[in-house]
């Protein structure tokens, strides 16, 4: 493939997007949606052709490279608008742009809400948008380019998620979704202006070029282990915690939810909560010198993926308990990352997007379908009545969850395994010795355990048992405060083909997706650990060891894991199949209250944060910072300083021109006494 | 007056100088005031001649009938406007003319 | 062409006397007709200015020079302009701004068109002739020349409060300005103690060496002249007056080239007149501007009236200016100089976008307003555009200029810059949750429903700006190019001594310029 | 000591205005029903006349000459001050004529007397001789006392005369007390004959404490012309009091002509190193400024707020003249600064005296500020002057006043005086208020109910528009100007030698 091609890749995207606006209320949802679909289609075809180009010269073509022209140009700072396609952004352009293309087609029947009639072109424009976005951040061969793509796509969150901004609530949550993601780019920022600085007269931005000199000459950032490079590793990763959504910076994905499903599946699923991994993949020469950092992103990781999951076990949200899996699974691809194993954290990453993407956009047909009803509790026995749909779900469901053969068993049992054999010198948070991985291990398996339960119980509690919907909805979860009328609030029923024509596409996904990478004790030529030796030179300069435990120990584990998970999905059986009648008592009687409240209240940490931060932020600023020290403080002592001058006059005035005329002259005797005296005295 | 020295005269005339000045100040008679004008310019004068004599020159006796000229001109203009305060006001005590101040 | 400077400089000023003189009806046009003129006449300063010239900061590395033509002989003083590639760039903005701004003012002023017509393009002059001045005196000249249009635009058309805040810009300027033209003075006499003969050329008082605590008491007086215009934390208390104040040309005008002449200033005058002060001054400033940065935004944060959170999120803005200038290398400066045209472009289009609604509504209380992306879409289109501009979003010019900034000055400065970073995250607050509040949202109030979208003209006359933001955006390239050169040269003055005083005080300074 | 008649021409400007102000006065008691326009036209002639034998002069004697036995210098110094003074007289005139009318005031003896006072002044700003200069300074103040009270009918105009009168009487006596001094030390009232005294080994101030007493109390006398602080307090209720062309002519001829005898007889007598006068001066100068600008800031009367923005400029004069102990003259072109800042400021005044001299109501001065409101809207351009003579005042460029006061603080920066620079701008900054609220009340003030109709008329309007003009022009090309001034201050040192 000419690499000049590579231009094309993010360039349709945006065509499409200009294309659509330029329309925009000319452009049906069906003309918007077509346009669109056809423009990431189009990407996905190339892009693939991309991954096949690479994948057939067997590790002879290292990279394709494009330039398109010199951006900026400013003492070190060269940068270009070009860009790179190694295995790893192949793998991605592929990720993106197949999913997404299959998400743009079923957007196109999901938008048919009259309501949105006059609006769907923004939504198509967005969304194609948000594929260039993203793109940008795949493809860029420098880290400004990535960064263009990174805040892409964080400004088309921004929008999609406030697509329907007239539900203040949702204008609010693309504000926080923003915002935080600033936060992690702060960080962001920071390690870039430190590495940039730490290399002196070698300073530069491309990845290429950062590698070669890191290789070559680690001592510029302090050498392995460094501080310098500790420390940028540790803001780098900063960045990383916003837009994928991990503790401390997780709190604005669930409230993501408020955009239209088919951008949950596509952004805060399957594409754009992943660029944190991917950036860290990318940059995984740099990681791999910071031990101390991958600590920190593996235990990070870990507990996000733990704490993410207690908290999707009590939602009641279809939407809320996949957008806590989400978190929850990215939580395991940073440990997969953070102990070194980057491809099956990246493996990860390709097998989420398959299921995460399905689930939501399952999701999508069930709310569609029950006309925006996002409640379990009001859902229930839809198998039966959505059978493709119901059906497919179960696909996604045995995935996540990990059941064996699916894709997402063989992702998340490289990772598990991978984190125990993980050298612990090589995420020595606690110092190399430290059995970290072992524990990391335990947190993974018990989470893949609660996975198990929360997921099983998304599925029973949907699909399953009696229909427990009422009449349409009204808990206020719709997004259109004007009249929406639902005429139709009868039974749910199966969605367009347009719909599940892609459920059925990612269906096959996230069954076969473990082909890509099959397990070594699977062994078929060609697809055992294929995606490993796809890009393995892209890891090269990250060599990482996994003899931290005896291998024969593998199968074992596995088998406890899936145990676990066994016991889980049965759990959730019985509490939600079994006995569906008393689903609030049961856990009461299960779970100390306080637990339960905890996980149901998102352990508050957004109460949390907001008395912590925001408010007193506010109220410093207004009360203090505004109040005081501006109106106060500096004005005040400018129109202080005016006022007295004022008075300073009017005294004068008062006291000394009296308009008496001896008084002046007495000023003036007295003025002639003392320079007199001066010259008497001092001449 | 061939004894008298230069000290004793420019003496007197401090004195005299002074006297005027401390009634331009105090006084609250516009014409008293105007007097002590006078007795200011006199003083000079005094010194004037008294440093003629000791330096032996003539000069200084001039400049006594000049400043005696310009002290009557002075003089009448001075009076014309303690008529013309008078006029205004009925008084020519000082105390009464602060119209203008601030 | 031997003139176009000149022309370029002055054309407004006979355009503004035709103003003053022209009835009502036609000033409008007159106005409109020599702003374009003028900035036609400016075009052809882009392709003149030959950013390649080589060598250090002298006559040979300014543009398009006129002069020096005497003009009071015996301190030296003369007539000189010419551009370097920082000038050249503020030079168009500002030719390019003030069209703009008279299209935009033809709605919101009413009243003695003629005069404010008048004022805005005698403000131009003043402006240019500041931007091109190569004499410290000229350029006095003009820096003053700029307060009096400003004053009565403000005093004349401005807000209910609006003598207090005209009054309250002109006293603060000047106070400032006036201890600059103290340390003028003082460095005409050194020039002429050292190098026997008077001259008032910034680049003959550039030979001037000084002692260390000469330097540091003249660059006092530079600084505050400038910093009080930029505005700095704590000197920036007029702004916001003066910017709710004044009408909306007033505002953009102010936004958009006014407050760049006090980092131009730093730029042009203090930093390279004294460079070891600079370097001493270095961590204050670099601190204050990362203070200015912080507390703009949560000021502007917690502000009711729309305008007035414009005018602080100004004050946040240009610390990242002054930040960036205050990096002591290229990629800092250019940053800085690049954050100026940035600065000009989006608040100024801000303050344009503020004045649509206030046209419609009469009000600019962030709670009269809500929803109104349901009622003027195109209006809500290009203040989302805009808010991402100034919050520096990739892609569009505001991010080039923040992060080369930011890049640059954390080298020198490295927790300033962090503080000041941390401009990003507060920046999006207080602008997005404006845009939230005036944007989206439920459409409630009856007034907003039945509002009008963007004109014609309005759209018009915001049509250049946005294609800047996008373009300055999409390729910086030719706008660096252009004015990297003499940032190059600008450095070199301002480094060289102290990096001698460096070497031979200490080993080496911590990541000392490259 | 011999009278050589040929050196009269040196005095022929002063004979001619002397002689101008008899004819005039004669035809005003003589004629029946004296008229006004001829009055105003012969007074206009004899000043035309006097400048034209002016400049005769300067070009007769390129080099500086002593006349009368040293009585009378007859140096480019001087001659350029008589242009001032000359100016000032025009305007004083000029503004006067329909004004007195308007008040009723109809005495044919303003004319002369503006005549006679400015004779006086020029002979002042020519005198080489102490005699010379305090008689020639009670010709100046005395027919000014009068001019102060010519609106009879008005209390104020006699407070103002009498208080100008006592002051300036008791300051006569004290000036004359020190030329009595210097006198007795060195039997000299001649200036270069002090110079000469100091000149002699040993002679020193603090060896005759007589003459530094002497020089003291000359400053005093100076410093109580020009309305320096603590010497200006009178100042203010005098030019509130005064009808408004006085007040134009006292601000502008009295401190050219006060600041003449000031520098003269500082540069002249006490230039050269053995006196240190500029440390008095350093402290009478910031005070000054200080107390004009501080004081001027809550005025509600044009004149009384003019009156203190007077001492104000004293004390941007009184900084340049302090620079000079510390540089000589010849080593400070920018000295010259006094001079053109002189001429700028005698402009200026004039500028925006014409404007205040059209308020009037029923025969009655009205200077309220705030009687200016609405001003812009019914006579643009009258208010469009006022406001270039204002920023003028304050110094903003590209007006005369900006490069005059550029000037000052250049010879006080080149002096060394940095502090009393920065003093001066503080001071400066702080003025600018109480110019810009007289532009403010005009343009952005509603008009009062019934508000004082300006009275238009073609003297004052003259002066004005020439006013504004000079302004405007001598602001962007001062350089021929500012040369001329230099070289006149310069002249000054061909009598000191400093």
């Amino acid at each position: 493939m000419n690499p000049a091609l590579l231009g094309l890749v993010p360039a349709f995207p945006l065509f499409g997007a200009i294309l659509i606006a330029l329309l925009n209320r000319k452009a049906s949802r069906v003309v918007a949606g077509g346009i669109a679909t056809l423009m990431v289609s189009m990407s996905a075809a190339l892009s693939f052709w991309t991954l096949a180009t690479l994948w057939s010269s067997h590790g002879a073509l290292e990279s394709l490279h494009h330039r398109l022209y010199e951006w900026i140009s400013v003492g070190g700072v060269q940068v270009d608008i070009a860009f790179l396609a190694d295995p790893l952004t192949a793998v991605m352009m592929c990720v993106v742009t197949g999913v997404g293309a299959l998400i743009h087609l079923y957007s196109v029947g999901y938008m048919d809400d009259p309501a949105d009639a006059q609006s769907t072109w923004r939504f198509f424009a967005y969304l194609n948008l948000f594929v260039f976005a993203m793109l940008l951040l795949i493809m860029g061969d420098n880290f400004l380019l990535m960064f263009v793509g990174w805040e892409g796509v964080g400004l088309c969150s921004y929008l999609l998620i406030g697509f329907w901004y007239k539900n203040t609530d949702f204008a609010k949550a693309g504000k926080k979704a923003f915002i935080t993601n600033r936060v992690g780019d702060f960080s962001f920022l920071i390690g870039l202006f430190m590495l940039f600085w730490a290399l002196g007269d070698q300073a530069t931005l491309s990845f290429v070029e950062l590698k070669g000199t890191l290789v070559a000459q680690p001592e510029l950032v302090g050498g392995h282990g460094g501080t310098l490079v500790t420390a940028i590793a540790l803001l780098l990763f900063g960045g990383a915690t916003g837009k994928s959504a991990q503790i401390p910076l997780f709190v604005w994905l669930p409230d993501a939810m408020a955009g239209p499903t088919p951008v949950s599946a596509l952004i805060h699923a399957a594409t754009m909560v992943t660029s944190g991994i991917y950036m860290i993949s990318r940059l995984s020469f740099l990681f791999a010198m910071a031990p101390v950092a991958m600590g920190v992103i593996a235990t990070v990781g870990a507990l996000t993926a733990l704490f993410a999951a207690t908290i999707a076990m009590t939602q009641t949200d279809i939407k809320k308990v996949l957008a806590y899996s989400t978190v929850s699974q990215l939580g395991y691809m940073f440990l997969g990352v953070g102990v070194g194993a980057f491809t099956a954290g990246f493996f990860h990453v390709v097998t989420h997007a398959f299921f995460k993407a399905l689930l939501f956009l399952g999701a999508g047909a069930v709310i569609h379908a029950m006309h925006h009803e996002q409640d379990m509790r009001k859902m229930g026995g839809l198998l039966s009545k959505m059978k493709i749909t119901g059906g497919t779900m179960l696909v996604a469901w045995l995935a996540i969850i990990g059941f064996p053969g699916t894709s997402g068993f063989f992702s998340k049992d490289e990772i598990l395994w991978l984190t125990f054999a993980a050298d612990p010198a090589q995420l020595a948070l606690f110092g190399p010795e430290f059995p970290l991985p072992k524990l990391l291990w335990i947190i993974g398996a018990i989470t893949a355990a609660m996975t198990a339960f929360y997921m099983s119980r998304l599925v029973f509690m949907t699909f399953f048992g009696a229909h427990r919907g009422g009449h349409g909805h009204d808990d206020g979860h719709g997004h259109h405060d004007d009249a929406h009328g639902h005429g139709h609030g009868h039974t749910p029923h199966e969605v367009s083909p347009l719909m599940w024509a892609p459920l059925a596409v990612l269906a096959l996904l996230s069954l076969g997706g473990g082909l890509l990478n099959l397990p070594h004790w699977i062994h078929v030529e060609g697809l055992t650990g294929a995606l490993h030796h796809f890009l393995e030179p892209v890891f090269a300069a990250a060599p990482m060891s996994f003899d931290g435990a005896d291998s024969s120990l593998e199968l074992p584990l596995m088998g406890l894991t899936l145990l676990m998970i066994l016991t889980s999905v049965f759990i959730a059986w019985y509490l939600y199949v079994r006995n569906p009648g008393d689903l609030v008592q049961t856990k009461d009687e299960l779970v100390p209250d306080l637990l339960y409240r905890g996980s149901l209240h998102k352990w508050w940490v957004d109460e949390l944060y907001e008395a912590t931060l925001i408010k007193p932020i506010v109220l410093v600023s207004r009360q203090v910072l505004w109040a005081v020290v501006d109106a106060e403080l500096v004005d005040g002592a400018v129109n202080g300083a005016a006022k007295a001058m004022r008075r300073i006059s009017e005294v004068y005035g008062e006291l000394a021109q009296t308009g008496r005329v001896q008084t002046y002259a007495m000023v003036l005797a007295a003025g002639t006494a003392v320079i007199v005296f001066a010259f008497a005295v001092g001449g | 007056m061939d004894q008298v020295g230069l000290y004793p005269v420019l003496f007197t005339s401090a004195v005299l100088f002074t006297i005027g000045a401390v009634g331009v100040l105090t006084r609250r008679n516009a014409l008293i005031v105007l007097m002590s004008i006078e007795l200011m310019l006199n003083a000079v004068n005094l010194a004037f001649v008294g440093f003629a004599r000791h330096l032996g020159q003539v000069d200084g006796h001039v400049f006594a009938v000049f400043v005696m000229a310009v002290a009557a001109a002075e003089a009448a203009v001075g009076l014309a406007l303690v008529l013309l305060l008078f006029r205004h006001k009925a008084t020519v005590d000082l105390e009464n003319f602060t119209l203008l101040k601030g | 062409m031997d003139h176009l400077l000149t022309i370029v400089t002055f054309l407004p000023l006979l355009g503004a006397v035709a103003c003053f003189l022209s009835p009502e009806g036609t000033a409008k046009a007159v106005a409109l007709v020599t702003a374009l003129l003028t900035f036609a006449a400016s075009i052809p300063l882009w392709f003149l200015y030959d950013p390649a010239a080589k060598g250090p900061l002298s006559w040979e590395t300014f543009q398009l020079v006129e002069g020096p033509y005497p003009w009071i002989e015996d301190l030296g003083i003369t007539y000189t302009v010419g551009i370097d590639g920082i000038a050249l760039l503020l030079v168009l903005l500002t030719t390019m701004l003030t069209p703009v701004v008279i299209v935009a003012s033809t709605s919101s002023v009413h009243k003695k068109v003629g005069q404010y017509m008048g004022f805005m393009l005698m403000l131009e002059t003043g402006m240019l002739g500041s931007f091109v001045a190569l004499d410290t005196f000229l350029f006095y000249v003009f820096w003053e020349l700029m307060l009096i249009p400003m004053y009565f635009i403000i005093g004349l058309w401005g807000g209910p409060n609006r003598i207090y805040a005209a009054m309250k810009f002109f006293i603060f300027t000047l106070v400032g300005s006036l201890l600059m033209l103290v340390a003028i003075l003082s460095m005409f006499v050194f020039h002429h103690q050292q190098l026997g003969f008077w001259s008032a050329s910034v680049l003959d008082l550039y030979n001037v060496a000084l002692p260390y605590r000469t330097e540091l008491w003249l660059f006092a007086a530079f600084a505050v002249a400038f910093a009080i215009k930029v505005p700095m934390f704590p000197v920036h208390t007029w702004l916001p007056d003066a910017h709710v104040q004044a009408p909306t040309g007033g505002s953009v005008i102010l936004a958009g080239v006014l407050l760049k002449l006090g980092t131009f200033g730093f730029l042009r005058y203090a930093m390279p007149l004294f460079p070891q002060a600079t370097h001493a001054m270095g961590p204050l400033i670099a601190g204050l501007a990362a203070v200015g940065i912080v507390y703009g935004a949560l000021v502007a944060m917690v502000q009711d009236d729309v305008k007035k959170l414009v005018a602080y999120s100004s004050v946040s803005h240009m610390g990242v200016v002054m930040l960036g200038l205050f990096a002591f290398n290229v990629e800092g400066v250019s940053g800085s100089v690049y954050q100026m045209l940035n600065h000009g472009l989006s608040t100024g289009a801000l303050f344009l976008l503020v004045g649509v609604i206030y046209e419609r509504r009469h009000t600019r209380l962030i709670s009269e307003y809500g929803g109104l992306a349901t009622s003027v879409p195109k209006f809500s289109f290009v203040l989302l555009l805009v808010t991402f501009s100034s919050i520096g979003l990739p892609g569009l010019n505001g991010f080039i200029g923040e992060a080369l900034s930011l890049l640059g000055s954390f080298d020198t400065h490295p927790v300033a810059t962090v503080v000041g970073t941390s401009g990003v995250i507060f920046g999006a607050v207080y602008m997005l949750w404006m845009v939230q509040r005036v944007v989206f949202g439920p459409l409630t109030i009856q007034a907003n429903k039945e509002m009008p979208d963007l004109t014609l003209r309005e759209v018009g006359y915001l049509a250049p700006l946005l294609v800047l933001i996008v373009l300055m955006g999409v390729a910086p390239t030719p706008f660096l190019a252009k004015m990297e050169p003499s940032v190059e040269r600008v450095l070199v003055k301002i480094n060289a001594e102290v990096d001698l005083l460096a070497e031979r005080q200490q080993p080496t300074p911590v990541g000392g310029a490259r | 000591m011999s009278f050589d008649a040929g050196e009269l021409r040196y005095l022929s400007p002063e004979i001619a205005l002397f002689a101008f102000a008899m004819l005039v006065l004669l035809h005003d008691v003589i004629a029946r029903r004296p008229n006004r326009e001829v009055s105003l036209a012969v007074t206009l002639m004899g000043l035309g006349v006097a400048a034209v034998l002016n400049l005769l002069t300067l070009q007769s004697s390129p080099t500086p000459v002593l006349a009368f036995s040293g009585m009378l210098a007859v140096d480019s110094f001087g001659l350029f001050l008589n242009f001032v003074v000359l100016l000032s007289a025009a305007g004083a005139l000029l503004i006067g004529h329909d004004f007195l009318r308007r008040v009723d005031v109809l005495i044919p003896e303003y004319n002369p007397l503006v005549l006679f006072s400015a004779t006086g002044m020029m002979l002042l700003a020519g005198a080489n001789d102490l005699i010379l200069l305090f008689i020639a300074l009670e010709v100046m103040s005395i027919a000014l006392y009068v001019l102060a009270g010519i609106n009879r009918g008005e209390p104020t105009a006699a407070e103002a005369a009498f208080k100008y009168f006592v002051m300036g009487a008791f300051a006569s006596a004290i000036l004359l007390m020190g030329v009595a001094l210097v006198y007795g030390t060195v039997g000299s009232t001649e200036l270069r004959a002090v110079a000469q005294w100091f000149a002699i080994e040993g002679n020193t101030l603090g060896a005759t404490p007589m003459l530094g007493v002497g020089l003291a109390m000359l400053i005093v006398g100076f410093g109580f012309k020009v309305a320096a602080a603590p010497f200006h307090m009178w100042s203010p209720d005098v030019y509130q009091g005064a009808p408004a062309p006085v007040t134009a002519f006292m601000a502008t001829g009295v401190k050219a002509a006060g600041f003449a005898a000031l520098a003269r007889v500082l540069f002249v007598a006490f230039l050269d190193g053995k006196v240190d006068w500029g440390g008095t001066l350093w402290v009478m100068a910031a005070l000054t400024m200080l107390a004009g600008n501080i004081g001027a800031l809550v005025q509600k009367d044009l004149k009384r707020m003019l009156a203190y923005s007077s001492i104000g400029h004293a004390g941007y004069l009184l900084m340049a003249v302090a620079a000079a102990p510390v540089t000589g003259l010849a080593d400070n072109p920018r000295m010259g600064g006094i001079l053109f800042y002189l001429l700028a400021y005698t402009i200026m005044n004039i500028g925006a005296f014409s404007v205040i001299s059209l308020f009037t109501r029923d025969g009655a001065e009205d200077t309220r500020i705030a009687g200016l409101a609405g001003l812009a809207d019914r006579h643009p351009l009258v208010a469009a002057g006022l406001s270039v003579c204002l920023l003028s005042l304050a110094g903003i460029p590209p007006t005369m006043g900006f490069v005059g006061k550029f000037y000052l603080f250049a010879a006080a920066v080149e002096g060394g005086l940095v502090g009393l620079a920065v003093v001066g701008a503080v001071a400066g900054g702080i003025g600018v208020y109480y110019y810009l609220r007289p532009i403010v009340v005009m343009y952005m003030h509603p008009a009062e109910e019934h508000p004082v109709a300006p009275q238009l008329n073609r003297a004052a309007m003259g002066a004005l528009a020439v006013a504004v003009a000079g302004v405007l022009l001598l602001g962007l090309m001062p350089g021929p100007l500012v040369d001329w001034a230099r070289e006149s201050l310069l002249s000054l040192a061909a009598w000191s030698g400093t």
